[in-house]
């Protein structure tokens, strides 16, 4: 019983956190914020998530893989946004403050 | 409960399709391409169809989509406005569609227990098959036993294609001097690829050998295998990865494991069984199903890595071409 | 009420299938075509696995206590029809691939107007 | 101990042989033991065509499960006699293609070509074979998938696109019969078509199955190129090479015209499709209008392999014309241009490469004087040519002449007329060919290289058709016992055929 309560509280927590970053997603101004707001709430979307999970099993092999999964997901997803980001740099594109930043110069 | 996350998951799929219509970034159109395929593997999921998810996920998500950005990258991203009169495709699609529509009307109800789906030739694989060949899976014991000779055309199907792609492509040549083009600057994407990539292919074998129990078999087995070493590819460099899978070497295996599956089959001519009867293969015939179904998944997976592999050394090959030049 | 229970699956499907056959024969790229193709299929995909569905039921690999199954049989068919897209996906690729380098473009107008493609 | 076996071998042969090619890795060998597999394949059916004539059907159980659990092979007159067509004439073709390919295909390619030739006889034979509605898709997409490959790799750049609309055609029309199949499963649970003949026969007008049905036949007359689906056909066969062409022509289409008999007659019943859905009307004007239109368009081509391929979309007009007569005479006659068709194609197309071998050119230009220089070849592109006519004495004039007879007897007289006509436009463009070649001084293409005839390995394959053409206009009794013996199987109801059993 407690367990299952423990489990939803951290269901929907996860869920909370996924939300909020696809808010962010959609409503910061560039790109490097916005792949900041993804990956920072996708990591710990995905923890509290499988934990959530893994309350819900009987704690054998389920949760184990479980484990595995979180394992998995936590190496590659803040790689792949790492990966993202530093292309983007090197493809030459510029952070918010960068861009702003020169136009004030030719204004001045 | 199973038929709302359903809907939702249609009406996304729904979005996705129509925003794939109006965009002219072919780029973001091959990435919908590849949410599309997520969601459908989602919907797979629902409806209990856990090995084919399993697949779209892996083909279509992955590989399908790998391939297209591979071709962007050497065919350009945009797609120019045509002068088409879109009138002729619109009527054929709306003719199409409403044919469609009126043979639903009689269609079965959808979940239905009674429908005639499920109450012909279907029971027998669930009631019996975990007798008759002695697997959990009743996915695999019909892919692999039941209807194998619809799995042995599959193999021929992605060796056919194999054949289609390096005819029209070519391998790249493996003795070039080894350049180093990988992803040089990236240097935690190079550790954790390195971490990644064993346990891909770990994860590989445990699917082609679980798959008797548990979603899975040769095919996903052959792709994850393939996309570990694609990783490779993309981090390190196709040199790199030419030198540790060698494309002479995929080519013959791609052969052999046609071989083995068909192999498999004409063995049981000269134990007294029909093509592809596991029965004889051992003097328990449960056993001798469940070596004919290993070897033929072995066969399937050794195929399809090799198929898919060279596949992409084949577009990977071409996009290197045009970057020296 | 019950008549769209029974089909409302189907419809969407039918709808997701015609879309990827506008894109197919409207799109004016080749690899968008390659696209619609398959947005097509797995759209048909998706109706056979709808087809194997049954309520309440499970996933077809024996479990204890699992006394409904869904049917096994189109996903078997699906899984072999999905391969069968991938191969044809990987060779209409490298075609575009090939047409791109002979003919300098991948619009469908473009290469028509000069080739009597009859 | 073999033969019990032979039902399957025709596919499984193939199919083994293909990785084997690939593994042999020279051209030399790959060729040599392409040949020998599908002369071997060729042999087999024959077997089986001579074994169905005797006991009506074949059955064969994959992996020892009974249908309708298993697949099955399921081996018939109609399905052997088509069998036989298809590894005879790959059997021919690859002799052929030897000296054909060395000139178009790139060295590094040919074991590529030879597998995927193959791969594509495989496919071919698995859909003649076959009783299973979705295994016959299986195989329709291996073929096809060979059959893109094989097309694209002519060194001409135009074959590209003639490939990818092939592709795209092609997909969708292996897409449109998944969803006919589909429906089909549906209502009534089942794949193995004997099974879904009997439960079909229970529902009287269900909408579900007549869409599956209607699926079905757009997408199987995409792929047999009925007009107006026919527009991927031209380009494909007129930029594939040679050898490829003189195969796909006499093969690809027919077997697809064999599929739509398999699903009229044996699936669906001819009443139901002719009686209750009145496809038959359908079919008949599309065939009508293919014959004229395509044969019109024929007569203005300047390149003899689009000639020669709108002409075959015109006969495959003849041929859906034969099966919307509703007759067992009209299935007959259709059947027996199936055969007839594939020897004159076939030694058409193998003539033209071997003018291409030579000249470097296909247009009708190239032609000119050509009588004279390469006596032999366009001997054989005559006696073919007339027997497309359908001249007496050849094999074309036997298949028409069952055809008018087939129209007259159910006093279609308009159409016995129509079909004469058509053969008027054919007199039109072989005529202008044979001018070219015979009254025409040679043109500057041909004018100052010494051409010389084709070499032996090209012509005996050629001259094999084009006696076997003679040879089966005059002594007709083996032909038309076989195709009689087909139409007269597949006419019967579908409820003793699972009794002959």
């Amino acid at each position: 019983m407690i367990l299952e309560t423990l489990s939803t509280l951290f269901l929907v927590l996860g869920a909370f956190f996924s939300f909020t970053g696809v808010i962010g997603l959609f409503k910061f101004p560039d790109f490097f914020t916005r792949v900041h707001a993804a990956s920072v709430t996708d990591s710990i979307a995905t923890i509290l998530i499988i934990f959530g999970l893994i309350l819900r099993t009987d704690f054998g092999l389920v949760a184990v893989k479980l484990l595995f999964i979180l394992i998995f997901m936590l190496l590659t997803s803040p790689t792949a946004s790492h990966a993202l980001a530093k292309s983007a740099r090197h493809g030459g594109l510029l952070t918010l403050a960068e861009t702003r930043a020169p136009k004030k110069e030719d204004n001045d | 409960m199973a038929e709302f996350i359903d809907l939702v998951l249609l009406g996304m799929l729904a979005i996705t399709a129509l925003r794939v219509i109006f965009l002219k970034d072919l780029f973001a159109v091959v990435m919908l391409f590849g949410i599309y395929s997520f969601l459908s593997a989602l919907i797979f999921v629902n409806l209990d169809a856990v090995d084919v998810a399993f697949t779209e996920a892996s083909v279509g998500a992955g590989i399908s989509t790998v391939l297209m950005l591979g071709t962007l990258a050497l065919t350009g991203r945009k797609e120019k406005t045509s002068n088409h009169p879109a009138l002729l495709p619109l009527l054929v699609v709306g003719v199409t569609g409403a044919a469609l529509i009126y043979g639903s009307l009689d269609m079965p109800p959808f979940g239905d227990p009674n429908n005639p789906a499920h109450q012909h030739v279907a029971p027998r694989y669930i009631e019996d098959s975990p007798q008759e060949i002695g697997l959990p899976n009743m996915v695999t014991s019909v892919l692999a036993s039941y209807r194998a000779f619809d799995t042995l055309g599959e193999t021929a199907v992605v060796f056919a294609a194999a054949i289609g792609v390096l005819s029209l492509l070519g391998l790249p040549k493996r003795d070039r001097q080894a350049i180093e083009s990988g992803l040089k600057s990236h240097l935690v994407l190079r550790v954790v690829a390195k971490l990644i990539i064993p346990l891909t292919i770990l994860f590989a074998l445990y699917v082609q050998f679980h798959g008797d129990y548990g979603p899975g078999g040769g095919f996903q087995a052959g792709v994850i295998a393939a996309a570990a070493i694609i990783l490779y590819a993309l981090v390190l460099g196709l040199p790199m990865a030419t030198h540790v899978v060698q494309p002479a070497l995929l080519k013959t295996l791609a052969a052999l494991g046609v071989l083995i599956y068909a192999g498999t089959g004409v063995a049981n001519f000269f134990l007294g069984g029909n093509f592809l009867d596991y029965n004889m293969l051992a003097s328990d015939p449960v056993a001798g199903q469940h070596i004919g179904i290993i070897l033929i998944e072995l066969g399937v997976g050794i195929t399809v890595f090799a198929a898919m592999l060279s596949i992409f050394y084949a577009f990977a090959g071409q996009a290197e071409r045009t970057n020296i030049q | 009420m019950s008549f769209i229970v029974d089909y409302y699956n189907y419809w969407i499907v039918v709808f997701l299938m015609m879309a990827g056959f506008y894109i197919v024969i409207s799109a004016n790229n080749l690899v968008k075509k390659i696209v619609g193709l398959n947005i097509f299929q797995t759209s048909v995909f998706m109706m056979y696995i709808s087809i194997g569905k049954v309520s309440g039921g499970s996933a077809p690999i024996v479990a204890e206590g699992i006394t409904t199954y869904s049917n096994p049989l189109p996903h078997v068919l699906i899984l072999t029809a999905i391969v069968v897209g991938v191969a044809t996906t990987a060779v209409g690729l490298a075609l575009v691939v090939r047409i791109k380098r002979a003919y300098g473009t991948v619009e469908e107008n473009e290469f028509e107007d000069k080739e009597d493609l009859i | 101990m073999l033969e019990q076996h032979f039902p399957v071998l025709p596919i499984v042969l193939p199919l083994m042989a293909a990785p084997i090619c690939i593994l042999l890795g020279r051209s030399q060998l790959a060729w040599l033991f392409a040949t020998l597999i599908s002369g071997l394949s060729f042999f087999i059916s024959v077997a089986l065509l001579l074994t169905t004539l005797d006991q009506g059907v074949l059955s064969y159980a994959l992996g020892g499960w009974e249908p309708p659990w298993g697949i099955e092979m399921r081996i018939d007159v109609a399905s052997a006699l088509v069998l036989c067509v298809v590894t005879g004439i790959s059997s021919l073709v690859l002799v052929y293609a030897k000296e054909s390919i060395a000139k178009e295909i790139d060295r590094s390619q040919h074991t590529l070509f030879y597998a995927a030739h193959l791969l594509c006889l495989t496919g071919l034979s698995g859909i003649l074979s076959t009783g299973d509605a979705f295994n016959l898709f299986v195989f329709l997409e291996i073929s096809s998938l060979a059959t893109y490959t094989l097309v694209s790799l002519a060194s001409d750049k135009r074959c590209l696109t003639a490939a990818f609309r092939y592709l795209v055609m092609g997909t969708i029309g292996a897409t449109f019969i998944l969803i006919g199949v589909g429906m089909m499963y549906m209502k009534t649970g089942t794949l193995n078509m004997i099974d879904l003949a009997a439960r079909i026969a229970e529902f009287d007008g269900n909408r579900t199955v007549n869409t599956g049905l209607a699926f079905i036949l757009v997408g199987v007359s995409i792929k047999l190129a009925l007009f107006p689906l026919h527009m991927w056909l031209p380009p494909a066969y007129t930029h594939a090479p040679s050898a490829v062409s003189a195969f796909l022509a006499s093969t690809a289409t027919k077997v697809a015209v064999y599929v739509m008999v398999r699903f009229i007659f044996t699936i669906y019943g001819a009443e139901y499709v002719f009686y209750t859905m009145s496809m038959d009307i359908i079919l008949l004007v599309l065939a009508i209008v293919a014959i004229f239109k395509c044969s019109f368009m024929a007569t203005v081509q300047s390149n003899v392999k689009t000639v020669l391929a709108f002409s075959s979309v015109a006969q495959i007009g003849y041929m859906i014309l034969g099966i919307s007569l509703v007759s067992s005479a009209g299935l007959m006659a259709g059947l027996l241009h199936i055969f007839n068709h594939a020897l004159m194609k076939g030694a058409l197309f193998m003539a033209v490469g071997a003018v291409f071998l030579r000249t470097g050119s296909v247009d009708i230009k190239a032609f000119q004087g050509l009588g004279r220089q390469m006596p032999l070849t366009m001997a054989a592109f005559a006696i073919a040519g007339l027997s497309i006519i359908g001249v007496p004495l050849t094999a074309g004039f036997v298949s028409k002449w069952y055809l008018v007879t087939a129209a007259l007897e159910q006093q279609h007289w308009i159409i016995a007329f129509l079909v004469l006509i058509g053969s008027l436009f054919a007199i039109v463009y072989i005529g202008r060919i044979l001018e070219a070649a015979y009254f025409q001084k040679p043109s500057e293409i041909t004018e100052e290289k010494d051409i010389k005839e084709a070499p032996l390995l090209m012509l005996v394959p050629m001259w094999i058709l084009v006696l076997a053409n003679i040879y089966f206009g005059i002594e007709t009794s083996v032909s038309v016992s076989a195709a009689d013996a087909a139409s007269q199987w597949l006419t019967q109801p579908t409820a003793t055929m699972g009794a002959a059993q």
